[in-house]
C-alpha cells in the first residue's frame, strides 16, 4: 500500500503545482502545460487507487477512467494550442 | 420504457452527426434536430409529471458499475428550459448564419451543446458529469470563437484555460470521492457521503471548480468578455444556459451528496461572494457602454443572486420550507435563462441592424424595431424582477426566506441590487425609446424578432402565472437520502 | 357562481385586451383604435355598474389564482374597492376621449394608447386586489405602465422627469415589496379584510408592526406624494397634459393614498393602527405636505407646476382622513378620493386646453383668458372653487366631514388649524388665477394662437371633458346625500370599517 | 502504466508542435502582484496537504472496497475478458462515447479557429525510406492492438493514437493530407465511432434491452466493431490536429451549397 500512496501524493504535488503555474505564470503556454500536469497528477492518484495489494488483480475502473480522461485532455489541449497559435498568427498579421 | 431518457441525448447528437455529413443541409439539421430534442424532453416531462423521477441504467448494468441516467423535478426544469431557449435560438440562427461560411460548423457544434446539456442534467454520475462538463466546456468554447475576431479569440481562450482549470478541480474531487467511497454513482453516495475530511476537501475542490465555471466573483472576470464577443445566439446560451449548468451542480451537491456535510460557515462565504456579485455586477453593468457587455455584467449579478441562496438553504432543514426556498432559486434561475436569452437575441438584431451596440447611440430603435425594444422592455422587467415576471416570485421568496432564517445581511444587498438593476435597465430603455436614427430605417418584424420575444414572453408571463408548477415540480427527488 | 369569478377579471380585461390590441395597430388606423378605447370603456362602465349594485346588496366578488405556495393572485370587490374602481373607470372613459382630441396628429398614438390602458388596468387592478401581494404586484405594474406614457414626447426633459419619477416610484415600490413580505411571512397571507386582520395576532412583536408600517407608508407615500417623497410630481409635469390628468386625479396619486387607507383600514384596522401610535406620525406628515403644497403651489408661476403642488396637498386630505380615528374623517377622507380626482382632472383638461389653443403655460399669461374660452374657464373656476373648499362644490363636503371627524376624534386643536389654512392658501393662489382670467383683460398676444378665427371655442373632443367633469364636482356636491352618490358610498364602507 | 505513458507523449508531442511555433507568447500576460503570488503558494501548499491528508485516509489508514470485486465478477457477461476494455466499451461505454464526442467538439474547434498548416518540406531519401517500412508496421501494430485489447492491455485509443502516428510519419515524409482523405471522406471518417457506437447502443434497445446493452452472444463482437471505428475516428482526429487547422477542402463540401443558391 506504500508504493500506492507514494505514487498518490506525488499525484497530489503534481496537481497542485500544474494549478499554481496555470495561475501565476505570464505565458499561456505555460497555462496549459500546467493544466496538463495538474490532469497527469489526478491521473496519477487514479491509478495508485487502481492498486489493491499484491496478491489482487487491479481495480479495472480507475485505469478505464484515466483512459477517458486522457483523451479528453489531450483534445482540450489541443483546441487550446490551435487558439493559442491563432492568436498569434493575428497579432502577426 | 425507461429508454425515453436516453433521447434527449441521442437525438441532438445524432442530428449533429447528420449535420456534419451534410453540411448543405445543416441549417434545416440543425433546428429539426433542436426541435427533436425538444419533444423528446417533454415526453420525458410528461412521464415525470405522471409518475415521479425515472432512471435509466445504461447498458443494463447496475448502477455504480454502470452509468445511471437520472431525471427528477429539479433536472426536469432545467431541460426544460435549455431545449425550449435552445429551439428559439436555433430558430433565429437559421436566420443569423443563413449568410455565414462558419454555418456548418456552427451547427455542428450547437447540437453538441445541446447534447452537452443535456447529458449533464440527465447524468447521474460523477465521472460522466465530468466529460459532460468538458463537453459543454469545449463546444461553448468553439462556438464563442465563431465570430473571428481577435477579441473573441483571446475570450475564449481565456475562458477555456478558465474553464479546464474547473473542470480538473472538479476531476480531482471525484478522485477523492472514488478513494473514498468507492463508488461514483450519485444516488448510493448520497446515501454514503457523512462529514469528514474526505468529503470536506472533495466538496471544496469541487465547488470550487464549479464556481469558477459559474463566473461567481472574483472567478468571473472570464465571463463578460467570452459573453460580449462571441455572436449573439452563443452569447444568449452562454449566459442562459451553459453557466447554469455549473450552478446546476452545485445544487446537486450541496443539497444531495453533501447535504449535512456542508456547514452554515462555507455557505455564508459563498453568499457573500454572491453578495459582492449582484452589487459589483449590477455597478458594472451601469457603467457598460454597449448592449452585450451590460448583458454579460447582468449575467454575473444574476448569478449572484442564485448564490445568496445557498447559505439561506443551508440555514433550513431539510422539508417544506427547504423546498420552498429551492423553488425560489429554480424560478430565478429559469426566469434568467429565457430573459437573458431574450435579451441577447434582442441585442443581436441590433447589432446586426445598426452595425454597433452602443447603448448611447441606440435612439431610435423603438420606432425600427418596435417588437426587438419590447423584446428587451420585457426581458428587463424580467432581470429587475417586477412583476408579472418569474422573478418577482421568485424576489419575494428570496425576501421571505431572508425574514425566516433572520439573515438580515442580504436585504440591502437585494434591495441596491434591484435599484441598480433598475437604472442600468431603463437607462438603455430610455436610449432605445429617444428619437434618433441610431438603428436605420424602419424595418418589416423578421423571423429573428419572433423567437426572442417568445423567450421574453415566458419569463414575464408564463413563468409569472404558472410558477406553481415549478414548486410542484422541485420536490420530486431522485436522490431523496433514506427512502430513495 | 361564474360570474362573481368572471367579473373582476373581465373589468381588468376590458381595458387590458384593448390595450394589447391597439398596440398592434399602425399610426395610421385612428378609428379603429378609437373604436377599440371607446368600446373597452364602455365595456368597463357597464360592468362596474353590474359590481356596484352587486356590492351594494352584499354580493361577494372574487377571483383567486394560486400564482406559488402560499401567494395568491386574488382579485375582489368591496366596497371601498368599487369606489376606486368607479372613480378610474368614469374618469378614464372622459380622459380617453380627451386624450384622443388632445393627440391629434401627433406620432405613436398607437404607443399610447396602448400604455393609457395598460395604466388603466393597474390601476384598476390595484382597486381590486384582494391581498397586499396582489396589490404590489399592481402597484408595480402601474410604475411601468406610466413610465413610457411620461416619457412619451421623448424630449430631453421628457425623458428626464420619466427618470425622475421612476427612481422614486422604483425605490418605492421596493420598500412596500420589503414591507409586504415581511408582513407576510409573520402572518402567513395578508388578505384585505374590513377592520384589519393584525389585532387577530396578538404574539407579533409590535415594534416589528410599527418598523411594518414606516415601510409599507414610506413605499406608498412615494406615490401619494407625501413630503418629502412627492419630488417626483412637479417633474412629471412635462408629460401630455391627459397624462398629467391621469396621473394626479386617477391613477398614480390616488393609488399611493388608495394603498394608504387600504394598509390602514384593511391590514392594520384603524384601531389597532391607532393602539400602535403610527397614526399619529402619518396625521403629522399628512398635515406638513398639507401646509408645505399649498405654499410651495403660492410660488409657482408656471401653471401645471401649480397644480401638481396643489395636488401634493389634496391628496394628503385622503391620507389625513385616514390618519384620524373615528367614522366621520374616515368618510371625508375616503369622499375626497373622488372629490379630488373629478376636481383636480378638470383642472388639468383646462390646463391643457389653454396650452394647446392658445400655447398658455404659465399663470401670468392668463390674463383675460376667460373671454376667449368661456367654457374652459368656467370649469377651470368651478374645479379651483372646489378645491378652495367653497359650497356647494364637492371639495366643500371633504373638509366640512374632515373637520367633523377632527373635532369627534378630539383632534380638532391641531386639524381644524390645518385645514382653515390649507383652504386660505388654496384661496390665495387659484383665486388669483380666476381673477386674471375673468377681470382682466389680454394685454399681450396670446404665445401661440391656434384657434384664431374658429368658431367655436375648441374641438367636441377636448372642450366637453372639464365642462362634464367640472359639473360632476358640482352635481356630487350638491347632491351628496344621493343614493349611490360617492359619500353615500364613503359612509357605507365607514359604516363596515367601524361595524365591530 | 502504458496508457499513462501514450497520453503524456501525444500531449508533449502537441505541446512541442506549439513550442517550435513560438517561444513565448504574452499576449494576454497578466502582471501578478508579489501578494498574489504569495497567496497562491499559500493556497497551493494547504491544497496539497489536505488531498495528501485525505489520500493517506483513503489508501493507506482505512481503504474501503471498490469497484473491482463487482467489475471482475461481471467480466464473463462484458464480453471480453481484459477488464480495463469492458469498462471503456461495456459497464462504462456512455462514457466513451462522450469522449469520442469531446475529440470531435476539439477537432472542429481546431478546425474553426485556424486553417491547417503548411507541410514540411520533401524530406531526404533516406528518411523517405524509412517510412516505407515504419508506416506499414505502424498500421499493423494499430490492428494488432485494437485486436488484443479485448484481451490485455490494448484498444481503440491505443491503437487510434498508433495509427495516427503512421499519419504524422507519412506528414513528415511529405504527404501534406498525412494520409487522410479529402472532403465526405474526412467527414465520414470523424463521424465513423461515434455513429457505429450510437447506432448500436439505440439498435440493442430494439430488441427491448436498455441503451448500450449489447446482447451476450453479441457483445464480443459488437465492442470489436465499435473499437475499430472508434481507432479510426481519434486517428483521423488525431492528425487532424497535428495538421493544426482547417483543410484547404474542408469548406468545400459547404461552399457548393452557397454557389447553388446564388444560381438559382
Amino acid at each position: 500500500m506504500t508504493q500506492a500512496l507514494i505514487y498518490a501524493l506525488t499525484g497530489a504535488v503534481l496537481f497542485m503545482l500544474g494549478v499554481r503555474s496555470t495561475l501565476l505564470r505570464d505565458s499561456l503556454l505555460a497555462r496549459i502545460l500546467g493544466l496538463n500536469v495538474s490532469g497527469a497528477g489526478i491521473f496519477l492518484i487514479f491509478v495508485s487507487l487502481a492498486y489493491r495489494g499484491d496478491s489482487m488483480p487491479t481495480d479495472p475502473i480507475p485505469h478505464a477512467l484515466v483512459l477517458t480522461g486522457l483523451v479528453v485532455a489531450i483534445s482540450a489541449t489541443a483546441l487550446a494550442l490551435a487558439l493559442n497559435r491563432r492568436l498569434r498568427e493575428m497579432d502577426d498579421e | 420504457m425507461n429508454n425515453l431518457l436516453i433521447w434527449p441525448v441521442a437525438l441532438p447528437l445524432l442530428s449533429a452527426l447528420l449535420a456534419l455529413l451534410w453540411p448543405r443541409r445543416s441549417t434545416w439539421i440543425g433546428v429539426a434536430g433542436t426541435g427533436l430534442s425538444l419533444s423528446a424532453v417533454l415526453l420525458v416531462s410528461r412521464q415525470v409529471v405522471e409518475s415521479g423521477s425515472i432512471e435509466l441504467a445504461l447498458g443494463g448494468w447496475a448502477p455504480g458499475l454502470g452509468i445511471a441516467l437520472r431525471v427528477d423535478g429539479l433536472s426536469l426544469l432545467m431541460l426544460l428550459m435549455s431545449s425550449l431557449v435552445a429551439m428559439a435560438v436555433a430558430v433565429y440562427s437559421s436566420v443569423y448564419f443563413s449568410d455565414s461560411e462558419r454555418r456548418g460548423e456552427f451547427w455542428v457544434l450547437w447540437l453538441l451543446l445541446i447534447t452537452a446539456l443535456h447529458a449533464l442534467f440527465l447524468s447521474g454520475d460523477l465521472f460522466n458529469l465530468y466529460v459532460t462538463l468538458e463537453l459543454l466546456g469545449l463546444s461553448a468554447v468553439v462556438l464563442a470563437c465563431l465570430g473571428g475576431s481577435r477579441a473573441s479569440l483571446q475570450a475564449a481562450l481565456r475562458y477555456l484555460v478558465l474553464g479546464l482549470l474547473g473542470s480538473l478541480a472538479f476531476l480531482m474531487g471525484v478522485a477523492l470521492i472514488y478513494a473514498g467511497y468507492g463508488t461514483l454513482d450519485m444516488a448510493a453516495l448520497g446515501d454514503a457521503i457523512e462529514a469528514g475530511p474526505t468529503a470536506w476537501v472533495a466538496l471544496s475542490l469541487m465547488t470550487g471548480g464549479l464556481l469558477i465555471k459559474s463566473a461567481l466573483f472574483p472567478l468571473h472576470f472570464w465571463l463578460p468578455p467570452a459573453h460580449a464577443n462571441a455572436p449573439a445566439p452563443v452569447s444568449a446560451v452562454l449566459s442562459a444556459l451553459v453557466v447554469k449548468a455549473a450552478l446546476y451542480l452545485i445544487l446537486r451537491l450541496w443539497l444531495e451528496l453533501f447535504d449535512g456535510v456542508v456547514t452554515q460557515a462555507s455557505a455564508m462565504i459563498i453568499g457573500v461572494l454572491g453578495a459582492v456579485a449582484v452589487l459589483w455586477g449590477s455597478w458594472a453593468a451601469l457603467q457598460a457602454q454597449r448592449l452585450k457587455l451590460m448583458a454579460a455584467y447582468s449575467t454575473v449579478a444574476q448569478l449572484g443572486y442564485l448564490f445568496l441562496f445557498l447559505p439561506l438553504l443551508a440555514a433550513i432543514p431539510e422539508g417544506e420550507g427547504r423546498d420552498l426556498a429551492l423553488g425560489a432559486l429554480v424560478l430565478l434561475a429559469l426566469t434568467h435563462g429565457f430573459a437573458k436569452s431574450a435579451f441577447f437575441l434582442a441585442a443581436g438584431v441590433i447589432m446586426q441592424r445598426a452595425g454597433h451596440d452602443r447603448i448611447a447611440e441606440l435612439g431610435g430603435t423603438a420606432r425600427a424595431l418596435p417588437v426587438t425594444a419590447f423584446t428587451i422592455a420585457l426581458a428587463g422587467v424580467a432581470l429587475i424582477g417586477l412583476p408579472p415576471s418569474g422573478s418577482f416570485l421568485a424576489k419575494w421568496q428570496l425576501l421571505s426566506t431572508v425574514f425566516v432564517t433572520g439573515q438580515w445581511l442580504w436585504l440591502p444587498v437585494i434591495a441596491v441590487g434591484t435599484l441598480l438593476a433598475g437604472a442600468y435597465i431603463f437607462r438603455l430603455l430610455g436610449h432605445a425609446f429617444a428619437p434618433g436614427e441610431g438603428v436605420g430605417p424602419s424595418l418589416s418584424v423578421g423571423r429573428e424578432e419572433i423567437p426572442a420575444v417568445l423567450l421574453a414572453l415566458i419569463a414575464t408571463l408564463l413563468l409569472g402565472f404558472w410558477a406553481a408548477e415549478v414548486w410542484e415540480l422541485v420536490p420530486i427527488s431522485a436522490y431523496a437520502g433514506g427512502e430513495a | 357562481m361564474t360570474m362573481s369569478v368572471w367579473l373582476p377579471v373581465g373589468i381588468l380585461l376590458s381595458s387590458f385586451i384593448p390595450g394589447v390590441l391597439i398596440f398592434f395597430q399602425p399610426e395610421e388606423r385612428h378609428r379603429l383604435r378609437t373604436l377599440l378605447n371607446l368600446l373597452g370603456a364602455l365595456v368597463k362602465l357597464l360592468l362596474v355598474g353590474v359590481l356596484i349594485w352587486g356590492v351594494f346588496h352584499e354580493q361577494v366578488f372574487e377571483t383567486r389564482w394560486t400564482m406559488a405556495p402560499g401567494l395568491e393572485f386574488v382579485l375582489h370587490a368591496d366596497a371601498l374597492s368599487v369606489l376606486f374602481v368607479s372613480l378610474s373607470t368614469l374618469l378614464w372613459l372622459v380622459t380617453t376621449i380627451y386624450a384622443i382630441g388632445y393627440l391629434e396628429h401627433t406620432p405613436h398614438r398607437s404607443r399610447f394608447f396602448g400604455f393609457f390602458s395598460l395604466c388603466v388596468t393597474a390601476t384598476v387592478g390595484l382597486a381590486l386586489a384582494g391581498n397586499l401581494f396582489t396589490f404590489v404586484v399592481f402597484y408595480e405594474l402601474l410604475t411601468l405602465a406610466t413610465y413610457p406614457l411620461i416619457a412619451h414626447k421623448g424630449s430631453p426633459e421628457a425623458l428626464r422627469g420619466a427618470r425622475i419619477y421612476l427612481s422614486y416610484t422604483l425605490f418605492g415600490g421596493l420598500l412596500l415589496m420589503i414591507g409586504a413580505v415581511w408582513l407576510h411571512t409573520l402572518t402567513g397571507g395578508v388578505e384585505f379584510v374590513e377592520g384589519g386582520i393584525l389585532d387577530q395576532y396578538a404574539n407579533l412583536d409590535q415594534d416589528t408592526l410599527r418598523w411594518i408600517f414606516l415601510l409599507l407608508i414610506v413605499g406608498l407615500g412615494v406615490k401619494a406624494a407625501l413630503v418629502p417623497l412627492h419630488g417626483w410630481l412637479p417633474q412629471a409635469m412635462v408629460a401630455p397634459a391627459p397624462v398629467s390628468a391621469l396621473l394626479h386625479a386617477v391613477a398614480v396619486v390616488k393609488a399611493g393614498a388608495f394603498g394608504i387607507v387600504r394598509v390602514i383600514y384593511d391590514v392594520y384596522g384603524v384601531e389597532f393602527a391607532a393602539e400602535l401610535g403610527v397614526l399619529t406620525l402619518l396625521g403629522t406628515v399628512a398635515a406638513i405636505t398639507i401646509i408645505y403644497g399649498s405654499v410651495k403651489a403660492l410660488s409657482q408661476d408656471h401653471l401645471k407646476k401649480r397644480l401638481a403642488y396643489s395636488t401634493v396637498s389634496q391628496v394628503s386630505y385622503i391620507v389625513l382622513g385616514a390618519a384620524i380615528l373615528g367614522p366621520l374623517a374616515t368618510i371625508g377622507g375616503l369622499v375626497h378620493l373622488v372629490h379630488q380626482g373629478v376636481m383636480k382632472i378638470t383642472l388639468f383638461f383646462a390646463a391643457g386646453n389653454y396650452a394647446e389653443a392658445l400655447g398658455i403655460h404659465r399663470v401670468s399669461e392668463m390674463d383675460g383668458v376667460g373671454r376667449r374660452m368661456p367654457g374652459t374657464t368656467l370649469a377651470f373656476s368651478i374645479g379651483a372653487l372646489g378645491m378652495i373648499g367653497i359650497p356647494p362644490v364637492a371639495g366643500f363636503i371633504s373638509k366640512w366631514y374632515l373637520g367633523l371627524g377632527a373635532v369627534e376624534a378630539g383632534a380638532a386643536f391641531w386639524v381644524l388649524p390645518v385645514l382653515i389654512a390649507s383652504s386660505l392658501l388654496n384661496a390665495a393662489y387659484f383665486l388669483p388665477i380666476l381673477y386674471r382670467a375673468w377681470f382682466k383683460s389680454a394685454t399681450s398676444p396670446w404665445p401661440a394662437d391656434k384657434t384664431a378665427g374658429c368658431a367655436r371655442e375648441l374641438p367636441d373632443p377636448l372642450l366637453w371633458p372639464p365642462v362634464t367633469t367640472a359639473a360632476l364636482a358640482l352635481l356630487i356636491g350638491l347632491f351628496a346625500a344621493a343614493p349611490y352618490s360617492p359619500l353615500e358610498w364613503a359612509e357605507l364602507i365607514a359604516g363596515r370599517e367601524y361595524r365591530q | 502504466m502504458a496508457e499513462a505513458a501514450i497520453g503524456a507523449g501525444l500531449s508533449g508531442a502537441l505541446l512541442l508542435i506549439a513550442l517550435r511555433d513560438e517561444t513565448d507568447s504574452n499576449l494576454t500576460a497578466l502582471k501578478v502582484s508579489q501578494v498574489t503570488r504569495w497567496l497562491v503558494d499559500l493556497f497551493s501548499l494547504i491544497m496539497t496537504v489536505l488531498i495528501g491528508w485525505v489520500l493517506w485516509l483513503t489508501i493507506y489508514v482505512e481503504p474501503v472496497e471498490r469497484l473491482a470485486p463487482l467489475a471482475n465478477a461481471m467480466l464473463e457477461h462484458s464480453g471480453v475478458s481484459n477488464p480495463v476494455t469492458a469498462v471503456l466499451l461495456n459497464y462504462r461505454g456512455y462514457d466513451t462515447l462522450l469522449e469520442l464526442v469531446v475529440v470531435l467538439a476539439a477537432v472542429l474547434g481546431v478546425m474553426v479557429v485556424g486553417r491547417e498548416r503548411r507541410g514540411y518540406r520533401q524530406a531526404g531519401p533516406v528518411f523517405c525510406g524509412l517510412v516505407h517500412w515504419l508506416v506499414p508496421l505502424l498500421i499493423v501494430t494499430a490492428g494488432y492492438l485494437l485486436w488484443i485489447g479485448a484481451h490485455t492491455p490494448g484498444g481503440a485509443f491505443q491503437a487510434g493514437a498508433t495509427l495516427a502516428a503512421a499519419g504524422i510519419v507519412l506528414r513528415l515524409a511529405g504527404n501534406d493530407a498525412a494520409g487522410l482523405p479529402e472532403g465526405m471522406w474526412l467527414r465520414w471518417l470523424l463521424v465513423a465511432g461515434i455513429g457505429l457506437f450510437l447506432t448500436v447502443g439505440l439498435g440493442v434497445t430494439l430488441n427491448d434491452g436498455q441503451f448500450l446493452q449489447y446482447p451476450k452472444a453479441w457483445s464480443g463482437t459488437l465492442i470489436l466493431l465499435i473499437e475499430s471505428a472508434a481507432t479510426a475516428s481519434i486517428a483521423a482526429a488525431l492528425v487532424l490536429a497535428y495538421r493544426g487547422g482547417r483543410p484547404d477542402g474542408w469548406l468545400s463540401v459547404a461552399d457548393k451549397d452557397n454557389d447553388r443558391e446564388v444560381s438559382s
